[in-house]
């Protein structure tokens, strides 16, 4: 029988390693897996390189991680927030290494990590500084930046609901980057405020299917 | 001569926006061109975040916590709108679905490059977020602007001096001072605020502009 | 105020021209748009460039349109089905080209056309005979081929349900290539069973959003 | 000797889907598999056209002329199974998400390549299908086939003569004669039917086999 539901934050992030790339969901503080990135500082992995929107806001979650130098490198769009603090000191001592790359660009390499797709041609920064060091093809006379898939060791997610099969919903602009991260990471860790018998959730309205989440827990 | 504010300016770019348009909202400026749009018409604003069909903002008893735009304040949906994921918000905007973007800028170059992403401040880190993917991938790019910084140098340049955010994507520019598109001939002004001449609006304009035969007077509500 | 819902299949298909690329939805005979292809038959466009799955069966519908001349070309993973008579004789007679495509490929290929992507790296066919031509490149030791966006100048859909935006719903696996199609193309043209009120799909479970779409027709 | 039958070849494959597993299955003889599933497994069956949770054939009052599975055979949906579009569905094939694509096959190589698209015949138009997607993404390929064909040739080869659907992919084979590993050192014999030598096994193989130390006669139900 499948059952993806674990007991405890403990067992839902047991065995993440030092130095895995960890795909964390959520735009600015919606529909980030605040517990699970709590739980994450508990577990004690570090080396981490993030993939996020943001870079976390005050002192919790994210920012908690961060700020406790648990994070070697994040890769983002918009490192900035109400309450920067916990990267900004980090970036300004040179404790954490910083990947800019434009949002929609992110989200493309994790869906071609997530597709098994080899890299793709996007025009998204050629002839900017953001497209330096990369390999650069003209295709039908427009200068195209070649990227590479982005794949999660790791992600953490977070949903409204799921079923014991994984599958899951969202709310409204909760949703965001959550879908893509739980196709393109190893092992997807969900947070939910909810568990709902199977076939309760409209097979015709799932928003993941199951087949891209490993472990959830009710918060 | 009289400026526009900053809600005139977003009140001018509104009345370009055509029935049913699909249309992107930049953060800052651009975002309160929503209030200056035409009753009799219907548009669809898009958000990065994953909406299409965003509504005014909501009242106390609305505010949903899940339901943000891409500058993170709380935000309704219209009937008819619909929630979806960040990779299909960006596959609308870099494939050309959404009509028009309305971009903020710090600077907008003659070939109708845009700067708006850095300014290399070295106190605060860079970030992008969407500024290069709607500037790419927009059907039509046009951006809200002061015309001039606050020391009263030209942000309307021959090159920009700030890291590009896309290049000749611009189509038109709409000032505290002027509406200027972007042409294969070079920047055209086709409305002045009243009071203003041609020559007083290129002294404070580092691009070359033409003045269009049937320009008009730069009107506001 | 925006309403796409159009009279008649006479102005659905208003403007299409000869030369078009269509792409045309369905898998097997499921969630095919059998009413849009018998009016194109009668709008008279000719030359057409077909994007689908399968090359018809029987004598209507995409049949119809291959039985009567007037496609070019077809571009498909399977052209094989109950009753190919269609398209079997133009093919054996040399009247229609058929440009062979992994199915996983075909619908790669017009989602890389609509996000706006110049192309992308597969495995898919690498070391086959349908990579031949193709540029092969190695990413990480394996031979990808590099694949090019597949964008139509029209879709025909078939959905379930449409409000006068555009937003659509489709029935169970009747869903298959239409999404994809529908983000494809300049000119999207669906017919549907049924139009709704606006506000009564479901935000939350849109399968196309309406600015995918451009014209619905109710059969 | 008795050789399997079809069905007796898809319940030996059945019996090696681990519970939980996400498994599509190729038309034709893997097809079968799904009789076959111990009962205490849970298994989510994948079709390409866009479903996950494949239940049964209808009975006379379910069917539905919109949901019809990848052979486009009718089908029902479990609880726990979810539509989606042709895209997601090919993202789950080539993504690697599929533990498992049991796939028939004209032919396969000593190295796992596999031939199972086209035999080149004049007389039928190629068709491809989902036939390479799944032989390059699923995370596991094990063919489904008869050991020889109907003139007694060979369908294991030292290379195959029909043109390639994927090369080494197959990790494993059932026939009506053998199970075989395809290993990095060559072919290993696991199973054979009761009454076969595995001289007389290497006989109507030709890819070159080696007899697993432990191995096991093939039993079928």
């Amino acid at each position: 029988m499948i059952n993806k539901q674990v007991a405890s934050l403990a067992a839902a992030l047991n065995g993440i390693k030092d130095g895995s790339t960890v795909l964390c969901g959520g735009f600015g503080a919606v529909g980030t897996p605040d517990e699970l990135m709590d739980a994450l500082l508990e577990q004690g992995a570090k080396d981490l390189v993030i993939v996020s929107n943001n870079a976390g806001v005050g002192a919790k979650g994210l920012a908690g991680l961060i700020g406790a130098g648990r994070v070697r490198k994040i890769i983002c769009s918009y490192p900035r927030s109400d309450d920067p603090r916990a990267f900004d000191t980090a970036y300004k001592t040179g404790k954490i290494e910083l990947e800019l790359v434009p949002q929609g660009t992110i989200s493309e390499r994790m869906r071609c990590a997530a597709a098994g797709l080899g890299g793709f041609y996007s025009r998204v920064s050629a002839g900017t500084k953001l497209a330096a060091g990369k390999e650069v093809r003209d295709i039908d006379g427009v200068p195209h930046v070649l990227e590479r898939p982005l794949k999660g060791d790791v992600a953490l997610i977070r949903a409204h609901r799921a079923d014991r099969w994984g599958n899951l919903t969202y709310r409204k602009s909760a949703r965001n980057f959550n879908p893509v991260m739980a196709m393109a990471a190893d092992l997807s860790i969900v947070q939910v405020a909810e568990m709902v018998e199977l076939g309760e959730i409209d097979p015709e309205a799932v928003h993941t299917p199951g087949i891209f989440v490993d472990r959830i827990i009710v918060i | 001569m009289k400026p526009l504010s900053r809600r005139q300016i977003a009140w001018r770019a509104a009345q370009d926006i055509t029935d049913g348009a699909y249309v992107n909202l930049g953060i800052g400026l651009p975002t309160l061109v929503a209030d200056f749009i035409p009753r009799d018409r219907e548009i669809v604003f898009h958000s990065e975040n994953g909406i299409l069909g965003l509504g005014p903002a909501p009242g106390p008893n609305e505010l949903d916590p899940d339901l943000i735009n891409a500058g993170k304040a709380p935000v309704t949906l219209l009937p008819g709108g619909s929630f979806f994921h960040h990779n299909d918000a960006f596959l609308m905007i870099r494939g050309g679905h959404l009509d028009i973007a309305l971009l903020g800028a710090f600077e907008v170059s003659e070939d109708g490059d845009i700067a708006n992403w850095t300014t290399e401040d070295p106190d605060f880190p860079p970030g992008v977020g969407g500024a290069m993917d709607l500037a790419v991938g927009a059907k039509e790019i046009r951006v809200l602007v002061e015309h001039t910084t606050r020391d009263g140098k030209p942000r309307i340049r021959k090159q920009c001096g700030y890291p590009l955010t896309a290049t000749r994507c611009v189509k038109r520019i709409y000032t505290n001072l002027a509406v200027i598109d972007v042409t294969p001939n070079g920047m055209v002004a086709r409305e002045l605020v009243e009071g203003l001449t041609f020559e007083e609006l290129q002294n404070v304009t580092e691009a070359k502009l033409t003045l269009a035969d049937d320009w008009q007077p730069l009107k506001a509500a």
